[in-house]
């Protein structure tokens, strides 16, 4: 096998590591921050993509799409966030997972109810088809940019959390609650908040992986199962941690499909299982 | 606290309530029976009626570690599956007669839930509930890889058990009403076996680390080692849910490891009442009976259970049946 | 004098660089009430977690009835003979009083008995009812815990650590939160234990404390810096320095 | 022997009839339908999930079917009657909605299916009860001895036929062929049938990937198929794997190097995706509308299907639901009722061109013989309207040539 092969998965892996950061991050946030775990995760992921799909085709841009679709469908998880979540607070920290659990049932049967079950197509914008040559072998133009746009969102989301004053009150929240309230400072809007951006991220994956792969009712599913052992193995909450996993998990299983491509799905599962024998709370996590 | 004040003026009628429900918790098992003996005659169809009692044993069998001991698992369509996958295995391709099939089903699944639980144990709250849906998507791919074993996406098929010898009879097993009172022996022997377990001093002591796991482990209690009893208990019962379905459906589905399998047992378990004895199986046969009906109604069922289930999470967490008990009763 | 029945030696914790504890190096005989003392942060709590298993110290040893404790569970410290209550009321609120005491009372022998039916231990059922007796909460049997007044739940929190028989009781502040009147009955109650068992008490009720021990500890910054009487503590020139020196309203 | 089981069976229905019938005076009102003299067909078929659209056009097919016969008096003056059930595309469901409509709705066959697990399943419960089923889902497996049942008939065509007849249109002599295959019973089939073709033509193959099934991101496969340098790439998956893996290799720039050909071509799931994705993309299918401008059958089909759908076309899947219920009712109709052997007998003698050209099944695995059509997916310039899908490259006529051979099946020869 020559090094140039190798060279190239290992940079497929890399970008399909940066696709799983995305899917991951923001299920670790609204972890991280409110101890929720959304089940509904994929199903808004799966939404984004309908209604990125959707604003693309009303404007004619897919950059529309791009903007307006994750700050509509954050939006929306504010929605749920005041309306669903908030009333389970205090109770069984089960009780969140299930409800979205069942959220998701309901999300993706509205979608199939309105836009067909069959899928649509989302062409990738023209300024972005095409391949470009790496010296090592071809890639598309579009990844190269969702790799960059994932870049993007993650220096963001560092800048946010670290160094603005929102930034503090979040990580402070997520340490104290109790601590938040005696300081005055109403910890229910910075939920309501986190878990607007939380969504918002999943939809904006949505969005971009709707060019990569098919636009479906289903596409949640798998995205949820993913993202869900990117956390694990990252550590629950930690976005440190569902950087590296994402990544880790990406390069894995790019070589895997290289040497054994049959197996380049479970051994996702199984690196999961490994990390969890040596380490239970996670790369990054911290035990509880 | 204001509770006690709160408490005081209803005291006769509590009372009331309270004989009531040791009378339903002394002969819950009896009672059960005499529910299940009259269950295929009130339902559309015996093929659902023998579900109801599958997906029963199962939800009863789940509700053993999420409603009692507080472990909200979401891996448990593995051992449902394992039981149901050996069983097959063992008719079709060894020739194994029935009875042992069940049994090499039952203590398969067991061996299962002792190993997942092993690793999931070690951690705690939402953690456990992600680590054992990522291990059993591992128990379901690697069914998919093993096709030569288990008929990958195809399903596990050719083993339909036609007739059964029992106390020296031959029953007809493709006739649904003798299928039906051949698994609900099984389904009674479940119950009971559940109904001693959480009457036993183990019932309490997982019933104390549901209640405040740090205080268990102060009195004494090896709370590591007691949920992965409970687990493997549970997941047991569960595998001999997935037997019985595996001689009632003469089919194992691939997608019955798949971790939506694991949500819908989720599902039914709430929907009747998690920590209630009666609960998950009142659960299952709502769960199915709507399904039923709805899916012939209209192929969008899924958004009203959807729906239906996140109400009952927002407002009647204690289920149908745990709503009955503390709201009706009173 | 008897020989020492819990002892400690060298015992230091670590939280990251955080010291909680630093050579704590002390003993303690049978039949006693020991009090330890100290203001917050001092590492009271950090030393009853040691004592009773929660965690694990960075080094050192402890060895009760002259057996090193190390890697024991915190689960079986109880078995050995070490019971505890907490600081804040730690009872399984969604149970009876009676069963609060007798699922207790059950982890000594039936832990993984899952056959027999828990009706038929009424042996169990007895010691627990006894338990009750003990702490004056016979009459409140069947009603739920977390429906009991806060000093109830409190003297339910004793009958759980009793129920074991230990021959060591740790209480991390028996009486946080109490009024006097239900002060008064803990104290009582405490010198009723007193007579049976070896008592070590956080406390930060002074007056109390004066009363009912027979030693007292000192900690400050994790360091044990006085050990003596009643008597010899309130003279200490090194505590009241530290310690009575900014707290002058408690002495 | 059978026979003798099927009359013991016989008896026992007419038994639990009496017994149901009298339970549901004091029970409920939705036991037991009265023994009238309809003719039931129980049709489970994937109402919810992916393949939802595929579901009803095969539920609109079959009643078309069930409409024409009723409309010329049904058979021997009985009413026929389709059940249509939700099989979610579950094999457990399948089998439970089976059971349901042998014990509950006392059908008189089963026609349905749309993935190969779910056809297995029925399979098992028809054959294990006597019933007859006629199965719409495309497999090998099913064709071997080993899940044969004498009570069921093939309307579909499998993997071996359309990998073929796509091989036997696509590939020269000396061409190097990749192959990205779907690492499931369906995937290998699809392989096996594809090599066979490449055996009799010469073709050689430079490369082989096995990926796993239901899959959403290929990216990491495409740089080994891309340095094989092949001249034509051979996808064997189905649905949305088909359409992911097809819309990655077009972005990874791999339809430059080589053309790509896959097994089976559906309708919908172009639809599904955007015409540039499948353009020049070559697969078979069992029928296509367009047909229509070559055979009378398929105009007769088309134009009825129209009448009764405002206007809409017949598809693919759906197509299966028309010529595997009508099939059902012709032997029915030879054969003078519903009675099982008769039917299967008559079944076993029935020529018939419904909708694409003649067909029979084949007497040892009950396989129905017929066209396989190899289209290619049309440039969206091209497209005369939002139906024009597809240019049909080749209509391959029904041959046993193409099968595998009875004894190859494992029946005794």
């Amino acid at each position: 096998m020559d090094t140039e092969l190798i060279l190239m998965q290992l940079f497929s892996g890399v970008a399909l590591g940066a696709i799983l950061v995305l899917t991951a991050l923001g299920l670790s946030i609204i972890f991280g921050m409110l101890g929720v775990v959304n089940f509904a995760h994929g199903a808004l992921f799966m939404v984004g993509a309908y209604a990125g799909l959707w604003v693309a085709s009303l404007t004619g841009s897919f950059w529309w799409g791009l903007i307006v679709a994750p700050i509509m469908i954050g939006g929306f998880g504010m929605l749920i966030e005041y309306f669903l979540i908030r009333p389970l607070y205090g109770r069984s920290i089960d009780d969140p997972l299930l409800l979205t659990f069942g959220l998701s049932y309901v999300l993706v049967e509205g979608v199939r109810i309105v836009f067909g079950s069959d899928g649509i197509p989302f062409p990738t914008p023209s300024s972005l088809t095409g391949v470009v040559d790496l010296g090592v072998g071809f890639f598309p133009i579009y990844r190269i940019f969702v790799v960059g746009i994932v870049f993007l969102v993650v220096v963001l989301l560092w800048l946010g959390l670290e160094k603005t004053k929102f930034g503090l009150i979040v990580r402070a929240g997520a340490r104290d609650p109790t601590m938040m309230k005696v300081l005055g400072i109403d910890i229910s809007k910075v939920w309501l908040l986190v878990f607007g951006l939380g969504v918002g991220l999943a939809s904006l994956g949505g969005v971009l992986s709707g060019p990569m792969r098919s636009v479906n009712p289903e596409m949640g599913a798998l995205v949820l199962a993913e993202a869900f052992v990117v956390t694990v193995i990252g550590g629950l909450g930690s976005l440190v941690g569902s950087i590296v996993a994402g990544l880790l998990v990406g390069v894995v299983i790019s070589m895997t499909a290289l040497f054994a491509p049959e197996m380049a799905t479970i051994v996702m599962f199984a690196l999961m299982a490994v990390v969890l024998l040596i380490r239970p709370q996670g790369l990054f996590g911290k035990l509880a | 606290m204001t509770s006690p004040a709160l408490a005081a003026p209803s005291h006769a009628r509590a009372g009331k309530r309270a004989q009531f429900r040791s009378l339903v918790t002394r002969y819950r098992v009896p009672l059960s029976i005499l529910a299940l003996c009259l269950l295929p005659w009130l339902l559309p169809s015996k093929a659902l009626a023998v579900n109801v009692l599958i997906y029963g044993v199962i939800a009863v069998g789940y509700n053993l570690l999420f409603g009692y001991t507080g472990l909200l698992s979401f891996g448990h369509a593995a051992f449902v599956g394992a039981g149901a996958y050996i069983t097959g295995i063992a008719i079709g391709q060894f020739g194994v007669p029935w009875y042992l099939a069940v049994l090499l089903g039952v203590v398969g699944g067991a061996l299962l839930a002792f190993i997942m639980g092993a690793l999931s144990t070690r951690t705690r709250g939402i953690y456990f509930s992600m680590v054992t849906l990522a291990l059993a998507q591992l128990v379901y791919y690697v069914a998919l890889q093993a096709s030569a074993w288990t008929g990958g996406e195809n399903g596990l098929r050719g083993f339909t058990v036609s007739k059964i010898e029992l106390l020296g009879f031959e029953i007809n097993f493709l006739d649904p009403v003798n299928k039906y009172y051949v698994l609900m022996m099984f389904a009674a022997l479940a119950l009971w076996i559940v109904s001693r377990i959480l009457n036993s001093p183990f019932g309490a002591a997982i019933e104390a680390i549901r209640e405040n796991e740090r205080r268990a482990r102060t009195c004494g209690y090896d709370v590591e080692r007691t949920k992965l009893l409970a687990f493997t208990l549970s997941g047991t019962i569960c595998a001999l849910g997935g037997t019985m379905s595996a001689l009632h459906l003469a089919f194992v589905p691939l997608d019955s490891l798949h971790y939506l399998s694991s949500g819908m047992i989720v599902m039914m378990t709430l929907l009747g009442g998690a920590s209630s004895f009666f609960g998950p199986f009142i659960g299952a046969l709502v769960f199915l009976v709507m399904e039923d009906v709805f899916s012939l109604w209209t192929s969008h069922w899924q958004i009203i259970v959807g729906s239906v289930f996140v109400l009952f999470v927002l407002f009647l967490p204690k289920g149908i049946w745990g709503t009955f008990l503390t709201k009706v009763m009173r | 004098m008897n020989a020492p029945l819990l002892a400690v030696e060298n015992i230091v914790v670590k939280f990251g660089g955080f010291i909680a504890l630093q050579a704590v190096t002390t003993e303690f005989r049978p039949g006693r009430v020991t009090s330890i003392i100290g203001p917050n942060g001092a590492g009271k709590s950090t030393f009853f977690n040691v004592l009773s298993g929660v965690i694990t110290p960075s080094s050192g040893s402890i060895r009760f009835k002259g057996e090193d404790l190390k890697g024991t569970k915190q689960h079986d410290f109880v078995h050995r003979g070490i019971a505890r209550s907490y600081q804040i009321t730690n009872i399984f609120p969604d149970l009876s009083v009676h069963e609060n005491v007798r699922v207790a009372a059950q982890a000594g022998r039936a832990r993984y008995n899952i056959w027999t039916n828990r009706n038929r231990l009424t042996e169990l059922d007895d010691r627990a009812d006894a338990a009750l007796d003990a702490v004056g909460l016979v009459a409140k049997r069947d009603e739920t815990a977390k429906f009991l007044a806060h000093g109830q739940q409190r003297a339910l929190e004793i009958a759980i650590a009793l129920i074991s028989n230990p021959e060591v009781l740790l209480l991390d502040e028996p009486t946080a939160g109490m009024g006097p009147e239900e002060t008064k009955e803990m104290v009582a109650l405490l010198e009723k234990l007193a007579a049976e068992r070896t008592i070590l008490l956080v406390e930060h009720k002074m007056k109390m404390i004066l009363g009912l021990s027979d030693r007292i500890l000192v900690l400050h910054h994790g360091q044990l810096i006085a050990d003596g009487s009643p008597r010899d503590i309130q003279t200490d020139p090194e505590v009241r320095r530290v310690y009575l020196g900014q707290n002058d309203g408690y002495a | 022997m059978t026979k003798g089981t099927t009359r013991n069976h016989i008896s026992r229905r007419h038994m639990l009839a009496a017994l149901g019938t009298g339970a549901s005076v004091v029970a409920m009102p939705w036991i037991a339908r009265a023994a009238d003299d309809t003719i039931r067909i129980g049709f489970p078929t994937p109402l919810t999930g992916p393949f939802a659209a595929e579901a009803k056009d095969q539920v609109k097919s079959a009643e078309l079917a069930v409409k024409q016969f009723n409309d010329k008096g049904g058979i021997n003056g009985r009413k026929i009657e389709l059940l249509v059930r939700d099989d979610k595309l579950n094999g457990g469901e399948a089998a439970t909605r089976t059971l349901e409509l042998i014990e509950k709705d006392k059908v008189h066959a089963i026609v349905g299916s749309l993935s190969s697990a779910v056809q297995l399943a029925v399979n098992e419960v028809t054959r294990a009860r006597g019933v007859l089923y006629v199965s719409i889902s495309q497999s090998d497996t099913i064709n071997e001895v080993k899940d044969f049942s004498k009570y069921t008939f093939h309307e579909a065509l499998n993997p071996t036929m359309t990998a073929g007849a796509v091989a036997r249109h696509s590939f020269k002599k000396g061409m190097k062929v990749a192959h990205l295959v779907a690492d499931y019973a369906y995937g290998h089939e699809m392989l096996r049938g594809f090599k066979r073709a490449q055996a009799a033509i010469g073709v050689e193959t430079v490369g082989e990937i096995m990926h796993p099934f239901g899959a959403a991101d290929y990216s990491t496969f495409m740089p080994r198929l891309r340095s094989m340098r092949a001249d034509v790439l051979c996808i064997s998956n189905f649905g949305r794997d088909q359409a992911n893996s097809i819309k990655q290799a077009v972005d990874f720039g791999l339809k430059q190097q080589s053309r790509i050909v896959v097994p089976v071509l559906l309708h919908n799931q172009r639809l599904a995706v955007a015409p540039e994705v499948f353009e020049g993309v070559v697969g078979g299918s069992n029928f296509y509308w367009g047909l229509e401008s070559q055979l009378p059958s398929a105009k007769a089909f088309n134009d009825a299907y129209r009448a009764a759908n405002n206007g809409a076309i017949p598809t693919d899947y759906g197509a299966y639901g028309y010529t595997g219920v009508s099939s059902l009712l012709m032997a029915m109709q030879a054969s003078g009722g519903t009675d099982t052997d008769k039917v299967i007998a008559a079944l076993e003698a029935l020529k018939y061109d419904v909708a694409k050209g003649p067909q029979y099944y084949r007497k040892c695995d009950h396989q129905s013989v017929q066209s396989v059509l190899v289209l290619e997916s049309k440039k969206k310039a091209d497209m005369k309207s939002d139906n024009d899908l597809f240019s049909i490259v080749a209509n391959e006529v029904p041959s046993e040539e193409v099968l595998r051979s009875c004894t190859e099946l494992g029946f005794p020869g």
